[in-house]
């Protein structure tokens, strides 16, 4: 493996040189989506000026390079999470899209009046609202597994959820607001005694991990390219096949029918069921890319620095006096959320950014653990491979600027 | 008292805000603004006077009296707070006919730009919108 | 008005320039998918290069560029078809999930059992399937317009079928598989009599005619990016206020909430109750470039130069022994269907590929019309801006071998 | 008479098409060669040997006699036909093993890349999974 070469990685980026307010960008959004290597920015520039096709039924020559690159995709990203079968990746346009779709889906074939669905206290909505508006369309129930102050999942209280009403259990890999790792393994190992589905959003998990969907035996597991990397506009959805062969269609249309007439129409097999519509190759092909990149790298690398950075930025904000980390999870990824004594994280907010640091503050949708901890939000400063030390001090010193303006 | 018309206080703090040097003055200027806003009454701070979409809670209250309009405003953020005061410096006590007319365009010419985007965080624009929904109402009221 | 200057355009669109089994690319399968300007590959660039961030929600100076940027494109594309309000112009990822969202929402709030819902006999699959399945879950009746010999939607027909009933007609504007054009102004009309909603699937009518949604009355528009010369993954949903505010919204999670807790959810305004999760910027400013280069030549100097394509292949096509041309309507737009003899389209495709002429062959996922006429397919060339008659006399020449290799 | 070994049919299947100077003669000569592909029987142009994911209908049925499998075709296609019947001369009258064994190397030789994609219109592919699986359903059911 190459030694982590934090200085090359930086320049595969374009966007770091760019100046905000007349400082050097210092992009610590990274929750909220990643900034893109050059060989993404190239994939995508080369697909139009070269290969720009729709998919699939064509049987001229752009149209099959289009697909033949569209489908090894699909294969190195089965690869990357060590899914079984190609067909068991389905191509969204997003986590959101990802869930939305297995709510409907899943719920339609599964979920029956008197059921109940488990999630955490640490959901983003994405992975929270489908399950509570599935739940009231089939009368089923949604049950919270709370969070205790450090903001982890409370794994003795999840096993007191689970019944023979349980049908499926859908949580976090990483909890975006706070950075906690959730115990997915025991998780659906547990789930797995009574034989119930578990489904895990992995919107950050797949960026700070390596993941093994076998390994794990997840049912499904979503996440977002935007986040990994790559373009917006693509996601996945990785589900085991018997689920996925037996669970109806969530949109019609294009691809994802077989044989149409008034009366009667049937569906083409996985994993053209699902992606109904002309597909994003675009930004297939640039997840594609990003994938490649970061096996490049390796994923353990990455995590290992964003680690070290986690722990450094921790360190240096507790020495500042009033600040206040929000979840301080023994298992923890990517993201540190604080609050500088009463200053509201806004006002923080707005100063640091006149620093050029982009951070993000609010309920980082996922609002129920904000109001769990009884704040009107936090500060939080999430991190990608591209990120050094440096900008962790810049951001240390625009938190102690905040301090002397509003203190 | 006679009120000085909008454009008089637009102009004033214009000139104000044109002799920080840099931003940091700017901001400290609106923090310190922050203390200064018609603070509304507790009762009010009601969902009804909330403006939604904004990152911190404002409410922001209006009142018609003799012809013009008084405000008050609150909000859990302090640049928000000093935001507030800076419009209701201007439009307090104003008729609602001014208020409709302004086009409020010190904001402009404050150089926070960052506040005036689209971007549903801010209370700024969204401030604006209600004091002129507001002043709409009671002229509506006034000419039945 | 600038002269409509093929040459210039011509060099707008790098992919051009490419060659297929060492000819030129011909693309005529523009129907499926456009080629993209360099401007819409610049917008791509500039913004992962300069300005990537996640919206809305986030105060620091990327996210409020990003943001801006974001919605000056919806106010671009309000204005390009004229809707009364920005907030009514809705982001998909294309025509199949605008219409998807449609059958979802609108049918959730309007379609009870016993309802008749109306659809021609041209129409894509994916403004089909949708609605079959829709009429399935609300016991609701789908009505099918016929068409003449001609491919041409029976007006008189359409009106018979109107009834107290109808609750909605959904209609295509150009019909994918053979460019005829519909009606649609005057089914609007009929249809507002009867004070029924219409909607009109757009994706090829955007491309080939002024739209003017007020003009024309219509309740819904749906149409896709990447036919429009912008990049794939992004569609726009038009629709009233009145009804979109009805509508619950489809997707769950991100932006489309307000306010969030375990027990009760409420909505976002119009238009982010209808945007769920991160959105693809990327796109959506590359449909805003696409769209701004459209009008610096001007649709209508596009339409006239597309027709006169047509007509020459039509004119050209009809002068080889054995060739039917599938869909003469009087009026149509972009698209000639044909067949040679008794050739089937799949080997006159391939053959044509070898010429480096990408053209489409087979149904067009639009199999209910192609099952009318009791052929297994067409083969099917489609015109954009960029075409010119040399490359016709090409397709011609193509054709003509084809025959003397299989008859 | 015994039956060459699948190598040898290929090989002289890759000969052929060596002596081809461009792709028009390749295709006429793969037209020619739908000519000659054993007939399916008409009852048997059924859903169930129908090939599905192609543009045109394919047919492909076997039979499984004194331990070889015999095979025949037919599509709606020339071209298909034809590539079903290089298949079936190099197939027909193989054992389920050696159809098993089999890496179709000829087909990757022939300069039909376009064929080999995984595009859903193409026939080849399918076919060759579906001999493959014809094989297979004949061997498991001999070893019982
Ligand atoms: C944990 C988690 N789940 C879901 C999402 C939603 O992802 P997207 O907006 O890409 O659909 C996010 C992103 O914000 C996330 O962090
Ligand atoms: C008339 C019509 N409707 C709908 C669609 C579906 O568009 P998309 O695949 O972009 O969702 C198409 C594109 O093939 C079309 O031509």
């Amino acid at each position: 493996m190459n030694p982590f070469d934090i200085q090359k990685i930086r320049a595969d980026f374009p966007i770091l040189d760019r100046e905000v307010y007349g400082n050097k960008l210092v992009y610590l959004d990274n929750a909220a989506t990643a900034q893109k290597p050059q060989v993404v920015i190239d994939a995508i520039v080369d697909y139009y000026t070269w290969n720009n096709s729709n998919i699939h039924r064509g049987v001229h020559y752009l149209s099959q390079i289009a697909t033949s690159a569209y489908e090894d995709a699909r294969e190195t990203i089965r690869a990357y999470i060590n899914a079984k079968e190609k067909y068991e990746v389905i191509f969204t346009k997003g986590t959101t899209d990802a869930i939305n779709l297995l709510a409907y889906s899943f719920g339609e074939k599964y979920i029956h009046a008197g059921d109940e669905i488990i999630v955490s206290a640490l959901e983003h909505h994405s992975n929270l609202v489908p399950w509570q508006i599935l739940c009231q369309r089939k009368q089923a129930k949604l049950k919270i597994v709370p969070v205790n102050d450090k903001g982890e999942f409370i794994f003795e209280e999840f096993e007191k959820l689970l019944s023979s009403k349980t049908k499926l259990v859908a949580v976090a890999h990483i909890s975006n607001a706070l950075g906690s790792i959730n115990p997915i393994k025991k998780i659906i190992k547990k789930a797995h005694e009574r034989n119930i589905p578990v489904m895990i959003d992995g919107a950050q998990g797949i960026v700070h991990s390596a993941v093994d969907v076998q390994e794990l035996d997840c049912d499904f597991y979503a996440f977002s390219g935007h986040k990994l990397y790559a373009p917006m506009g693509v996601g996945v959805l990785y589900g085991k096949e018997q689920y996925l062969e037996e669970m109806p269609p969530y949109q019609m249309g294009g691809e994802m029918v077989d044989q149409v007439s008034y009366q009667h129409t049937t569906y083409n097999r996985l994993p053209f069921k699902f992606e109904a519509g002309t597909p994003n190759v675009e930004a297939v092909l640039g997840l594609n890319a990003a994938i490649n990149y970061i096996k490049g790298i390796g994923i353990e690398q990455i995590y290992r620095h964003e680690n070290e950075l986690l722990k450094y930025a921790t360190n240096k904000l507790k020495k500042i006096e009033g600040i206040r980390i929000i979840g301080e999870a023994d298992q923890k990824a990517g993201v540190v959320s604080f609050l500088i004594g009463e200053i509201h994280p806004y006002d923080a907010g707005t100063i640091i950014d006149h620093f050029g640091i982009a951070i993000r503050t609010g309920h980082h949708c996922a609002q129920p653990i904000i109001d769990h901890f009884k704040i009107p939000g936090t500060i939080r400063a999430s991190f990608a491979m591209y990120n050094n030390f440096d900008e962790i001090d810049l951001l240390i010193n625009a938190v102690k600027q905040v301090k002397k303006m509003f203190e | 008292m006679e009120v000085e018309s909008i454009r008089i206080i637009e102009d004033q703090i214009i000139e104000e805000f044109a002799h920080f040097e840099d931003w940091m003055d700017k901001y400290n200027y609106i923090i310190e603004m922050g203390k200064d806003v018609p603070k509304i009454d507790p009762d009010l701070k009601t969902d009804n006077n909330l403006i939604s979409g904004c990152q911190s809670r404002v409410w922001l209250h209006a009142e018609y009296k003799d012809g013009i309009v008084l405000f008050s405003a609150d909000s859990e953020a302090v640049i928000t707070r000093g935001l507030a005061s800076l419009l209701i410096r201007v439009m307090n006590k104003q008729t609602p006919e001014d208020i409709l007319n302004s086009d409020f365009f010190f904001v402009k010419k404050l150089g926070l730009k960052e506040h005036l985007s689209p971007n549903r965080s801010n209370g700024l624009v969204s401030m604006i919108k209600q004091m002129k929904l507001y002043a709409l109402a009671f002229q509506t009221k006034a000419s039945r």
